[in-house]
């Protein structure tokens, strides 16, 4: 049945989130900005809250949330602050692979670690992306060696790389090339042939560590490779969950965005009048409202579609998420005006922080024409592996 | 519980909707647009079939057939009638809008007086659908001199005895041509401005009640669209809507006029994204037919991300009426979330209908190909019901804290 | 040196035009829509203004006049109706093709018909698409007879097709394949092979008869084969200077509709005052004056460059103009609302010739797609011959 | 005759500036982006290059290079100054925003000095820049409480035998922390409008007159944006810019203030095209290296379209800066086209950074890739110099035949 209604404990938990933003997120926007990261503390209330491992099942651990209800917090969670959003996720990154990728016993090992009420400060990384990869596949290696695998290569783009408690690394088998060939293997904390590389200086989302992953004759035992029946399978619904937790987090920062600049442009008065009464600005805030209204329906019909095992809806509102929010912040610089660029107030920073999230995940290009692809009713040349490969495509 | 899946009714009523369209409505609609005028005795056949009556939203208790399934009530005492009317009427316009704009039924004309008629009224104009042929209602808000000033009207009335006097011209009315009756808005004082206006049921025939011309359109040719005018029209005082006492609280009467876009906007919302989805459709039919071998075409891929882009703006859109109904049907004010259906569904729909006839070239041209209909439909959804800009002034003055003045 | 004044004597054609269309275009615009035709008295005074021919060169019966000239023509006849401004060049699109394809003799022999001061009604058509082409070529064929050759095939969307005094056909030389084997043939009046099929209702430009030709064992002497020396280059100038003068009418049209929303805005009152004075609607008219320019300046350059065998930028200001028309003539509808909607005012129709028009030339996608290969210097894949199949790419 | 080619002198002026700007401002641009400052010898090596000094616009006759070969007349006594200097404008943007914005001379300081102050006080505000080192003018119009609204300042002159006495806070001023002077706008009287406003010279280290805060922006980072803060300021009669009498006809105060605008507001849309520009060929060198094996990808495809598209917006922006500039040298008033251009630009040029960084990808992201510095300076063409909101109300009281009202 076609329904707008939360249900009750989500009603709850985003109330929860709501404030825990307002209080703990929006006000040291800038202060975490400045740091690069998130105090421990910060991690430690977020996780008594009880929102780590909020998606993960109860046998892992987790809470084992809906879809619709993880993006009702990453939305509310943005909204306070999208490079916290993605911060305080870090954990749930690797745990999303290891989800997707890993079988029962590998998911209570490695998983139970961030359910551990004293894990609350413990991140995994991802390491997937690579600088010029090829079209399918990677060109980071794993080499047998005796029972376990060499890993050597070198990966982009990893938040917490490099000093996260656990990775998840993506490498090609030796010998193969393309997505048969390809694979994931957790490399622990402590393992020396992993190092992390620079940090990368990024446009947004200042507050979350990204940095190069090195491996160097890594060593991994066997039992730490994620080998799922169907791999394919199992990256494509990692990135699913990506995707969807990315595009929730695109609402609520354009929401942000459009709320912040209804409050300054009916505070602000130019002409004896407040701005917002300006009908060009009015208009303008009318049209920020409904970008933000529709792009949340594209995202809660893609978790509530996810759920049911259809994609096609998610892809769409990865796009359409991207879209809007892109405009919501930049319609809200533009009527801030001068106080829209300077960094006294968050509006610039959203600007920065939409185009990072956007390009965390695969670029809309890419969702769009996975869509098409499906409504054409075959694969468009080179899509599927390009579908796969969210940075280089 | 957030939920998208239609219940089992709901795709019933959608595929007996598509289907209807697809085989019944389709097939008539590029000869009904040519000829400007659909064929009576299709016209007789569609109203035969009952359960097309619940477009034209005649309440149940006066012999329509209310919203079917979509009446009946839950627990909580709701019903869906809103999003039943919704998903109908989406398939309806992807088959021809301007056939749907033409099924007999009280039209616009029904929610003023379901909201404001008295009982006697709801009866008496209500009853006439119940006869057998062709019958319609329509709605006479805008004037020439005023479009969406709707509280600048210059019609009056003023009273004479038990009747009223009515003079001034109406235009775009649909169905107003053959509308067995019109709800007419008139003013007793155009310097009251809203406190000032008054509704009448103004019947055929009336003597002083005349047909100006009716519309030569861009689109949506074979919906009559008409002027009428009113010289010395008496009407007796049964027919003022709601009764004397009604409009003694001032803008009342202003006040049912909007009731009805507020009804019937996130309904012109889905019309236009039926229109549109029927556009996107054809378009990436074509492509599927046509640039098989063409595929290493960069233009290919470039069709491929505009037939993506279209495809999710009509499901925005569509999110959007759907939950401007959810609203209504919930029994929550949705004013706003009904302009922003609208405003939004217009717009993104015009943008697709033009793709749609980009992406097929010179053959979006020809009229066979449909999409050159489409294009010429889809406009006027930007503008009747109250402009883009009126929806945008509607969104403002409930966003923002004060109301501006502008 | 960069420049935008006209010349003495392009100041005085554009002032004639310009009267012209005011007087003999604009006020008979619904006439000659129903009428699906121009009369033959409106031909005549056209070219009695020195305005038949007028960029042939002087040797040809022409006036010789520059590009830039020529697109200000154009713009001032589509400002005053975009159908008559293309029904009254029928002549030069067939004398076209013979400037860019034929040999001296050939257009001394063909364009005096057009030039002969009698010759005001003849037109010239041009038999280039047909219905689902060939990805290069043409499914209409030419095959050796004797001296001469037979030609078979449909051809579609042919302006004063079957009624012009002359067709310049291409077809495919029996045998060959794709562009190498492509021809051109000029078909003269009473030739009995040739047959114009039923009038094609389209869209819009009502005025301009557009139909099928038919060509059943069609003969046609070696004498009226076009055959320059680089076919393919003068395929493209065709299209080049077609292009243009597209371009140039969509600037007209555009022009047209501002004028005509700017005007209505200001004499329509709602809520009290000129609709143009809210704030909304003043906006609105002018980014439609500012898309009016720049599409001028696009042109103008387009031209200018031409003239000096530069044609990126006509590309680019085919694409440009092509959207730049749409969006003023759809906020002009708009913007008059339900004026805008019926037949009263001309407004629906230029909203209506605009896409027609567009799909008059080479799509806009195929355009860019065109200055895209050239800047990333080297071209896309199935290109080039897409570049020169305007309906069918 | 319409003509698009640049001269040879314009094509030397141009190689001139981009081979300037690719080997030696841009190698600096990110690291005094990062530093939000550029190295002081950098900028003194270049005030060394007269040539640069073109861009600063100190007339030839005080000292300046003036327009250089611009600045010669043809036989109808006209220059094509604005034209040379938009060229050498873009080149430099292309380069690096924040360094063109920190070139020593008056900056948005000289057009009022230049146009309204009397030949004593341009020769005396002129002469500065001849003095060794880095000398720099600048413009304090804006105030924290009114941006656009630049009728509404509320910065106090009162007059005090032959000194006037400054009160106010300006912000938003560029160079306006190293300035020798600032000019700056003042009223008498805020009741009395424009007709109120006095425009003064104020002198680096009078005292009262002290530096603010330094603002952090998105971008143009390595530019200083300074608030100034007048604290009973004494400023003697002298530096009235135009004198007692200037001011005696009304307006013209605000109106000088209005005429920097007009002849700012080409070059400001002239640098969003050098940047924009500069975005582009990055992404499509990006495309070009790293494609070539994934041709048959469609999203290549797409971002060629992509790429051709922001090329012709590219182009078409500088069409409209060259319009509003040629007809500034023929003498021509252009305020519309001026805003015509800069709104146009700035647009334009958001959308062509934003796609840039988004053809990069992730990569995109990085500062190494210039895309997302560019990203950051872009946005704020379309609000300094009037916001496009600004613009669009100077082209409508134009295009009108009444002003309106909003």
């Amino acid at each position: 049945m076609i329904s707008f209604a939360l249900e009750e404990d989500q009603q709850m938990i985003q109330e929860t989130v709501r404030k825990f933003a307002a209080e703990a997120l929006r006000p040291k926007l800038r202060e975490h900005e400045k740091a690069g990261a998130l105090p421990g503390a910060l991690r430690q209330k977020f996780h008594e809250l009880g929102l780590g491992l909020l998606d993960a099942p109860e046998a892992a651990g987790g809470q084992g949330a809906s879809l619709t209800t993880l993006a009702l917090v990453q939305e509310e969670l943005a909204f306070g602050d999208p490079g916290a959003a993605v911060a305080l996720w870090a954990p749930h990154l690797a745990a999303q692979a290891i989800l997707c990728l890993g079988d029962e016993a590998q998911q209570q090992r490695f998983l139970g670690r961030f359910a551990d009420p004293k894990g609350f400060t413990r991140t995994g990384a991802v390491g997937y992306c690579e600088r010029a990869a090829p079209l399918a596949g990677f060109h980071t290696t794993a080499k047998r060696q005796g029972a376990g695998w060499v890993l050597n290569g070198k990966k982009a783009f990893v938040v917490e790389g490099g000093s996260a408690d656990l990775h998840v690394i993506f490498a090609q088998l030796d010998g193969t090339s393309g997505w048969d060939g390809a694979a994931a293997f957790v490399v622990e904390a402590g393992n020396s042939g992993l190092k992390g590389g620079e940090r990368q200086r990024l446009l947004g989302l200042e507050t979350v560590k990204v940095a190069e992953v090195i491996l160097e004759n890594c060593q991994i035992p066997d039992g730490n490779r994620l080998n799922p029946t169907d791999f394919r399978a199992g990256v494509l619904e990692m990135f699913a969950r990506g995707g969807l937790i990315n595009a929730a987090r695109q609402v609520g920062l354009a929401r942000a965005a459009y709320e912040f600049a209804l409050d300054y442009t009916q505070e602000r008065k130019a002409f004896g009048k407040p701005v917002a009464h300006f009908q060009a600005i009015a208009f303008t805030l009318a049209e920020m409202a409904t970008d933000v209204e529709a792009a949340r329906w594209m995202v809660w019909r893609a978790a509530s579609e996810l759920e049911r095992g259809e994609g096609t809806p998610l892809a769409e509102a990865v796009a359409h998420a991207n879209e809007a929010a892109w405009r919501v912040a930049d319609n809200a610089v533009q009527l801030l005006g001068g106080a829209g660029y300077v960094q006294d107030y968050p509006v610039e920073k959203w600007l920065r922080d939409t185009k990072a999230l956007a390009l965390f995940g695969p670029p809309s290009e890419a969702a769009d024409l996975a869509v098409a692809a499906r409504e054409l009713g075959e694969p468009l040349s080179g899509l599927p592996s390009s579908t796969l490969q969210p940075f280089f495509t | 519980m957030i939920d998208f899946q239609l219940t089992s009714t709901q795709a019933q009523v959608k595929e007996f909707a598509h289907q209807f369209s697809k085989t019944v409505v389709r097939p008539i609609s590029l000869e009904a647009d040519r000829n400007h005028r659909i064929p009576d005795e299709f016209m007789l056949r569609l109203s035969q079939m009952r359960q097309m009556m619940t477009v034209g939203e005649v309440p149940a208790e006066y012999g329509g057939e209310g919203g079917g399934a979509g009446e009946s009530k839950d627990k909580k005492g709701k019903t869906q009638k809103n999003r039943f009317a919704l998903i109908g009427a989406e398939e309806l316009a992807w088959g021809d809008a301007s056939v749907l704009l033409s099924l007999p039924g009280p039209g616009l004309g029904g929610p003023p007086v379901q909201f404001t008629g008295t009982p006697e009224q709801r009866q008496r104009f209500f009853s006439v659908f119940k006869e057998p042929g062709l019958h319609y209602g329509a709605y006479g808000l805008t004037e020439p001199g005023a479009g969406s000033d709707v509280a600048g009207i210059r019609t009056s009335c003023r009273k004479d005895g038990k009747h009223w006097i009515l003079n001034g011209r109406k235009c775009f009315i649909t169905n107003g041509g053959r509308a067995d009756w019109v709800v007419i808005f008139a003013t007793v004082d155009p310097s009251q401005g809203r406190a000032g206006h008054r509704a009448f049921v103004v019947e055929k025939g009336t003597p002083g009640f005349s047909l100006g011309k009716i519309e030569e359109k861009m689109g949506l040719r074979a919906s009559e669209t008409a002027e009428l005018v009113l010289e010395d029209v008496r009407i007796p005082d049964e027919n003022l809507l709601g009764g004397e006492a009604h409009y003694a609280r001032g803008k009342e009467g202003f006040m049912a006029a909007m009731k009805t876009f507020d009804s019937s906007r996130p309904m012109v919302g889905v019309l236009a994204v039926g229109i549109a989805r029927a556009a996107y459709e054809h378009a990436r039919d074509f492509v599927r037919e046509h640039y098989q071998l063409a595929r290493a075409i960069p233009r290919y891929a470039v069709l491929a991300q505009t037939l993506a882009e279209d495809k999710r703006l009509v499901d925005a859109a569509r999110l959007m009426c759907w939950r401007a109904a959810w609203m209504a049907d919930e029994g929550v004010p949705n004013a706003k979330e009904a302009s922003m259906a609208k405003a939004y569904a217009a717009k993104m729909a015009m943008k697709v209908c033009a793709d749609a006839v980009q992406i097929l070239g010179a053959h979006g041209l020809e009229q066979q190909q449909f999409v050159e209909k489409w294009y010429r439909d889809i406009k006027v959804f930007d503008i009747f019901e109250g402009t883009g800009q009126i929806q945008r002034i509607v969104i403002s003055k409930r966003i923002l804290r004060e109301s501006p003045n502008f």
